[in-house]
C-alpha cells in the first residue's frame, strides 16, 4: 500500500505537464461531437507521435507503442482534464474495434483499419443491438445470406450512436441460421455507403436523438469483411463488451458531480438559508459523498490489479451497477436541491444548470438501462462473482 | 363509517376517464410537446361542455358544489392521462380562494364566469411556499412588484390571477398591462408552468389571511397528489402490460422474477396511496384539525413513491423506456414536475412536523 | 365516504363503553400468555355472554350467534384497548381451527370442539411448517401411515408456537404418499397426550424461545380425526392460512409504535438537544409517519371492503409485506434515535426501552420471513394481484 | 502507486485468520453468551503468544511498530469470526493515545506492558462523541467524576484506563476504588461493553488535547469499520453458502433470481467498502489531511451497509436465520453493536460535513 507516485511516475507527469504547457492554445477546445475537422486531426496526430494517445497501439499500425502501463494513462487523463485540454480521440472505433482487430484481425485487416481509425479519419459505429435482442443478444435476428464472395444483409439494428456521420461499421450478423444461436453469428465489417444502409435517427426521453437505428435491404458485404472465423462473432464481440461495461460507471464522474452540487449548495438559497446549512440536505450530501469516495478506492484497487495484470474480479464487477446508479441519484439530489428550479429543461434567465442536471438524471437512468441492464448486471455479479447458478430454463414458457 | 367511493364518485371517475381516452393519445402529447395548443383547447373545451371547471364551485354560482375528494378523483384520472388540463390552479385553488363569505362579491363576479368556463383564472403560490434565492413579491400601498414562478393554469390566457404575498391572498386583473406573463420551459410538456413578472401592479386584497393561505395551498398539495397517483398508478400498469409482452431468451420477461418483483414492489408502494389520497382529500372538507398535515404527508410521500416507481418502471421498459417510441418519458417528466411544485418533499415534511409543534 | 359513524354505531360504542366502566377491575390486566387462569377463562365467559368474544360463533356452539359486523368489531377493539382492558382471547385455536371447523368439520366435530376451544377450556397450537418445508409448505413429508381405523403419524413440526402448553394440534400430515403433493395431505387432530409426541423449544435469535419443535414418533391418530375429507387438507389449510396472513402487518401497531417513537424523541436528548429537535431525525420520522399513515388508511379501506362483503384485492394483497416491514423499521429507527443506549438487552438502569425494541426488531425481522417471507408475497403481489405468470417449472435443476 | 495489500499484510491476515479459525465455533460463543470466559480468554491469550496486542506500538517498547491498516486487517479477521478480542480500545487507542513524544515516561510505564499482554487498558470516550441525556463526565483539580458507559475493551480486568473529558485525555490507574467498573448487557455477547463510574478519581493528564481525541476516535472508528467490513463480509458469504444448499420447490434457493439479486445487491454494496477501508486506515498513518474525514466516512458508510447487509442475509437464511440454530445472530448483533459505538451513522456524518466546513 503506498499512494506515493514511484519517481518514474513523477517524472511522467512533468513530461505531460510541460507537454500541456507548450500547447496550451488548446486549453478549453471542446470536442466537436461528430467528425473531427482539421485542427482536432492534427491535435490526435501531434498526441499520437508524443504517445498520449493510441499510446500502445504498435508503431507498424501508425500507433506509438509504449507498453501499457494503467498509472501512465491514468496520469494523461488527470492532467489533460485539468488543463482542461481535450485527450485524444475516444470512439467506438478507437476503444473497441481497435483492440477487438489487434487481438483477431487478419495482418491485412489491421494495416488496412488500424492506422487511419486512431489518426481520426475512419469514424466507426457499433451495430449489435436489435429491438428484439438487448438483454437477450445473441438472439439477433440481422441476417446475412450467403452469395459467392458476398453477404447479402438484411435487418435492423439499434442504439448506433454516430451512425449517421459514421464511414463503417462493425455488426454483428447472423450468417448461420441453422447453428445454436451463440454459434451462428459473424463479426462483419460495412461499409455505411453500401446502397441498402437507412440511418434513423432514435429520439429518446431526453429530447435529444443520441441513437439511431439502422435499417439493411439487401444490403452487399464481400466475406473478405469478417473478422475471425465465420460463425465465431458472439465471442468477438465479448472481446470487447466487456471493455465497453468497463467504461461505464466511471467514479471520477461522480467525483466531478459532487464538486458541482457543493457549489450549488453553497450559492443557492432558499427562504434565505443556503441549501448548504440544510441539516437535511448535508446528510443526503454527505450519504452520497460515501458512496463516491469508497467508488473511488475501489477503482484505485481495481488499477492497480490490471497494473499487475491481476484479475480484479468483484471489484470491476460491480462497477457499471453502482457506478451508474450512483451517477444518477447525484443528478436526482441536484434537481431536489434546486426543486422547482431543477425543472428548468430549456433556454431560461432561471436555468441554474437545471438543463445539465435533467439531462444526466435521463441519460444514466438510459445507461443503468443500456449496456447489460442493472438485472443482468446482477445476474452476473451472482454467476460470476459469488458462484451462483445460472436461471434455468424453463420447462414451459410463458403463462400458465 | 364507510371509507370507499359513492356510486356518484365512481360515475364521475367513469366520465372523466372515458373522456380523456377518447381525446388523448402520443401524438397529441407530442403536437402539445412541439409547441400545438390544440391539444389543451380541446381538452379544457370539454372541461367546459362536461360542466367540470365549476366542480368545487357553490351551486349559487353555477358550480356543483362537490368537494376537494371529487377534485382529486378527477385530477387522478388527468394524471393517468398526463392530459394538459386546467385544474390544480384554475378549479381547485382559485374558487377555494374566492370560496369564503367575507369575499361574497368577488365571489359573485369571478366564480360564475370560471364554473362556466367563460374565465380562467392562475394561480401563483410559489413564493409563500419558499422563496428561491431573491425571487418574490412584495406588496406597497395594495401594488405588487416582483417575480413569482412556476404559476400553475396560467397557459391560456388567464383573467385573473390569484396569489399571495406576506400573509394575504390577491386577486390581480391577469389583463393589467403592468403584469407580463411568460412560459417557462420545464422538462413536462404536459403540464405548463408560467412566469409572472409584477411592475407595482394594482391588486384586491382577498380576506382570509394566512388560514387562507394554508387552506389553498393544503387543497392544492393534495390535488397534485392525486394526480401523482393516477400517474404513477398508470405507469405502473404500462410496465406490467409491457413485461407480459415484451419477450427475451424465449420468456415473456413478465416471468422473471426480477420483473416480477420488480412490479410488486411498485404495486406495494402505490396501493396505500390509494386510501391516503382519498382520506387527505375528504379530510380537506370534513376533518378541519387533521386538514394541513395529511395535505403535506399526501404530497410529501406520494411525490416520493411515484418518483421511484417512475424510475423502476422505466427500468421495466428497458431500452424502449428510455426512447420516445412508447412516449413513456411523458409521464416519467409529468411526476419530475410535480414532484417539485408547491413544495418538494423536503420542504413539505419540514411542514409536516411543524405542523405537529416538533 | 363517510367517516362518521351511523347511529347503530354510536349506541353500540356506548353499550361497549359503559360494560368497560362496569367492569373497569379487569383494567391494566395482562393476559397469561401461556394457558389462561381462572379469572381469565371467567372473563372470556362473560365476554361471550355479552357479544365482546366469539361474538359470531352461532350460540348452539356456544357463541354469542351475532351476525358478522366489522365495523362493531372494530369498535370493540379499539374501546377495549383504550381502556386497556384485556379483550376476548386470540389463539390459534380460536382465530384458525374454529373457522375451519365451521366451515369444513362434521357437526360432531364441531359440537366436540367449538365450545371448549372458544373458552379457552381448550388451547390448540398449529403444525404446518416442517424444517424442509418453509416457503414450500406442501412438500411436507410428516407421514401418516394408513393402519386400519387409525394413522400412525412419524416426522417432525416447526414454528409451532404455544405447543409446550396446548392440549391439541390441527396438523398437515402427508397421508398419500402415491398422490401428486398437493393432494396427498390431510388435516388432522392430534392430542398432544397421546404418546410419541416430544415437543422441544426453539430458541430464536430473540434468546426467547417463542416457538417449539414438534417431533412425532409412531403417533397413533383416529382416522375421525381428519377434518374434510382425506388427502384435501392442503385446501382445507389454505381456508385459514389466508387468515393468519391478514393477521400479520396490521397498522394499529404500527401507530402505536410511532406514538412511542414521538415520546421517546421528546424525552431523550444527546449534547442537551432533545432529540425531536434534530432535523435529520425529524425528517425520517416524517417519512415513517407517512408510511403509517398510508397503512391506517388502506386498512379503513378494504375494511369498509369486507363489510360489505367485497373483496379487498390489491389492499389486502399487500398488507403483510409492508406492515411488517413498517413495523421493522421503525423499531430500527428507534435503537438509532437511542443509538449506544439502544443496543441495552437486559437488565440496566441504562435500558430506556431499548430491550423491548430490539425485541420488535429481530422478532418482526422473523414475521417478515415467517408466514410467507417477502420473496413468497411478492410473488402472490404479482401473481395474484398483478396477473403475471407463475415462475415456469425449470427443465434442470439446480446449478449447471 | 500501489494500492494493494502486500505480501506480509496477507501473511499478517493468513495468521490470525487460521488462529481465530482454530478457536472460533458456535459452541463457543453460545458458552460466552451463557457467561462462560474460558473462550475470550483463550482467544486473548493467543494474541499475546502471536505479538498481536503491541502491533501499533513502537518496537523501541517492544510492539511491531506496524500501522492502522494492519490493524483494520486483523480487525477485519476478528469481525469475520465475531471473535471477542480485546482489540480496538487495547490495541488501537490506548497505544495511539500514550504513543506521542510529549508522553514519553507514560509510555515508557505502560506501553511495555501492553506489547507483552502483561496490562491491559479499557478506554472510555463515548461522552466526547457525545452526551447522552445526564450522563457524562467532569474534572476538577485532577480529579474525574461522572459516569461514562459504553467504554471499550473493559471487560477484562483492566490496569488502566484511557479516557477523555472536555479537550483532554487522561489516564485512570483502573485498580484505584475511587473508579467502579460493571459490564453493560447489549445485545452482542461478542464484544463487551463497560460502564464506569468514577467518584472524584485521580487522573494523569495524556498531552495531546483536542487533537489527539480526534485522531484516538478517528483511529477507533476505521478500525470498528474494518470490523464491519468483516463482519458483513461473512454474513455474505454464509448466505450464498445456505443458498447453495437449502431447496425449495425441488430447486435449490440460490437458482431463485430474487435470491440471486438479494446477493448481488449485497456484494456490490459490500464490495467497495474494502477498497474505502484500506483507503481510510492508511490515511490514518500516511494522509493527515484527509484522515479525519475519511474515518467518519468509513464508519457512518460500513455502519449502514453492514446493517442492511445482516438484514438481507438473515433473510436469505429463512427462517433458519431467525433462529439460534445456526447462531447467525451474533453475527447479525455485532453489525448492531458495532453499528452505535464511537457514534451511530448520523451523529458521525454531521461531524464529516462540519469537517469540511460544512
Amino acid at each position: 500500500m503506498d499512494l506515493k507516485p514511484g519517481p518514474e511516475y513523477v517524472s511522467f507527469r512533468e513530461e505531460v505537464k510541460s507537454f500541456l504547457s507548450e500547447n496550451n492554445q488548446m486549453s478549453g477546445k471542446a470536442r466537436n461531437p461528430a467528425r473531427p475537422n482539421n485542427e482536432e486531426l492534427e491535435w490526435q496526430d501531434k498526441l499520437i507521435k508524443n504517445g498520449y494517445a493510441a499510446r500502445t497501439i504498435p508503431q507498424e499500425y501508425g500507433g506509438y507503442g509504449a507498453k501499457p502501463d494503467v498509472l501512465k494513462s491514468r496520469i494523461i487523463a488527470e492532467e489533460f482534464t485539468q488543463a482542461k485540454i481535450p485527450l485524444g480521440m475516444a470512439n467506438q472505433g478507437i476503444s473497441m474495434f481497435v483492440p477487438t482487430l489487434l487481438e483477431l484481425g487478419t495482418e491485412e485487416q489491421k494495416k488496412l483499419w488500424i492506422e487511419t481509425t486512431i489518426k481520426g479519419e475512419i469514424i466507426w459505429c457499433q451495430g449489435y443491438s436489435e429491438p428484439g435482442s438487448g438483454s437477450d443478444l445473441a438472439s439477433l435476428q440481422t441476417k446475412g445470406v450467403d452469395d459467392g464472395d458476398d453477404f447479402i444483409i438484411n435487418g435492423q439494428k439499434i442504439w448506433t450512436s454516430s451512425a449517421q456521420f459514421a464511414d463503417m461499421m462493425f455488426c454483428l450478423v447472423r450468417t448461420e441460421p441453422d447453428a445454436p444461436k451463440h454459434k451462428g453469428i459473424s463479426y462483419i465489417i460495412i461499409d455505411m455507403k453500401t446502397p441498402g444502409i437507412d440511418v434513423r435517427p432514435l429520439m429518446t426521453m431526453t429530447g435529444h436523438a443520441e441513437f439511431n437505428e439502422v435499417f439493411f435491404t439487401d444490403v452487399r458485404v464481400p466475406k473478405s469483411n469478417i473478422v475471425g472465423n465465420r460463425g465465431e462473432g458472439w465471442m468477438v464481440a465479448n472481446a470487447t463488451l466487456t471493455h465497453e461495461r468497463g467504461m461505464l460507471g466511471d467514479p471520477n464522474q461522480a467525483s466531478t458531480r459532487l464538486e458541482e452540487i457543493i457549489d450549488l449548495m453553497q450559492n443557492e438559497t432558499m427562504d434565505g438559508e443556503k441549501l448548504i446549512d440544510n441539516p437535511v440536505h448535508l446528510d443526503r450530501l454527505m450519504r452520497l459523498q460515501a458512496r463516491v469516495m469508497s467508488m473511488s478506492y475501489n477503482s484505485l484497487r481495481s488499477l492497480t490489479a490490471s497494473h499487475k495484470g491481476l484479475d480484479a474480479k468483484m471489484s470491476k464487477l460491480i462497477v457499471k451497477l453502482n457506478g451508474c446508479q450512483l451517477n444518477h441519484d447525484l443528478a436526482g439530489f441536484a434537481i431536489d436541491l434546486l426543486g422547482e428550479l431543477g425543472t428548468i429543461y430549456g433556454k431560461s434567465n432561471h436555468d441554474h444548470d437545471s438543463g445539465r442536471w435533467q439531462w444526466r438524471y435521463m441519460f444514466d437512468l438510459g445507461l443503468i438501462i443500456g449496456g447489460g441492464t442493472a438485472q443482468i448486471q446482477k445476474n452476473i455479479i451472482s454467476e460470476i462473482g459469488l458462484g451462483m447458478p445460472r436461471e434455468p430454463k424453463p420447462m414451459i414458457e410463458g403463462k400458465k | 363509517m364507510e371509507f370507499s367511493l359513492s356510486e356518484e364518485q365512481e360515475i364521475l371517475i367513469d366520465s372523466v376517464g372515458k373522456m380523456l381516452d377518447s381525446l388523448c393519445n402520443i401524438d397529441n402529447l407530442r403536437a402539445q410537446a412541439a409547441g400545438d395548443n390544440n391539444f389543451r383547447e380541446t381538452v379544457n373545451k370539454e372541461f367546459s361542455n362536461m360542466g367540470l371547471r365549476g366542480l368545487l364551485i357553490d351551486e349559487t354560482y353555477g358550480g356543483s358544489g362537490l368537494g376537494v375528494l371529487e377534485a382529486s378523483l378527477v385530477s387522478e384520472q388527468i394524471g393517468k392521462f398526463a392530459a394538459p388540463a386546467l385544474w390544480v390552479g384554475n378549479s381547485v385553488m382559485a374558487p377555494i380562494s374566492l370560496g369564503g363569505e367575507e369575499n361574497k362579491d368577488l365571489a359573485e363576479k369571478w366564480l360564475p364566469l370560471i364554473a362556466s368556463g367563460e374565465a380562467t383564472a392562475c394561480v401563483a403560490f410559489n413564493e409563500v411556499v419558499g422563496k428561491r434565492n431573491d425571487i418574490g413579491l412584495t406588496i406597497d400601498e395594495g401594488k405588487i412588484s416582483g417575480t413569482s414562478i412556476f404559476a400553475l393554469d396560467g397557459e391560456a390566457d388567464p383573467d385573473i390571477i390569484i396569489t399571495a404575498v406576506d400573509n394575504d391572498v390577491y386577486l390581480v386583473d391577469a389583463k393589467n398591462e403592468k403584469v407580463e406573463l411568460s412560459l417557462l420551459p420545464t422538462i413536462d410538456s404536459t403540464r405548463a408552468m408560467t412566469e409572472l413578472i409584477f411592475h407595482s401592479c394594482a391588486a384586491e386584497k382577498i380576506s382570509g389571511g394566512k388560514d387562507l393561505i394554508t387552506k389553498v395551498i393544503d387543497a392544492g398539495r393534495v390535488v397534485l397528489a392525486a394526480d401523482l397517483l393516477g400517474t404513477s398508478q398508470d405507469m405502473l400498469d404500462k410496465a406490467v402490460e409491457y413485461s407480459l409482452e415484451r419477450k427475451q431468451f424465449n420468456r415473456i420477461i413478465g416471468s422473471f422474477q426480477a420483473v416480477k418483483h420488480m412490479c410488486a414492489e411498485m404495486a406495494a408502494d402505490i396501493e396505500p396511496c390509494r386510501a391516503m389520497i382519498w382520506y387527505a382529500s375528504y379530510a380537506q372538507n370534513d376533518i378541519p384539525e387533521e386538514s394541513h398535515l395529511v395535505a403535506c404527508h399526501a404530497k410529501a410521500h406520494l411525490s416520493e413513491v411515484a418518483h421511484d416507481l417512475a424510475r423502476v418502471s422505466t427500468q421495466v421498459h428497458g431500452g424502449m423506456g428510455f426512447t420516445d417510441l412508447l412516449g413513456l418519458h411523458y409521464w416519467f417528466k409529468r411526476i419530475g414536475l410535480t414532484r417539485q411544485i408547491l413544495g418538494g418533499p423536503d420542504l413539505v415534511r419540514k411542514e409536516a412536523a411543524l405542523a405537529q409543534g416538533f
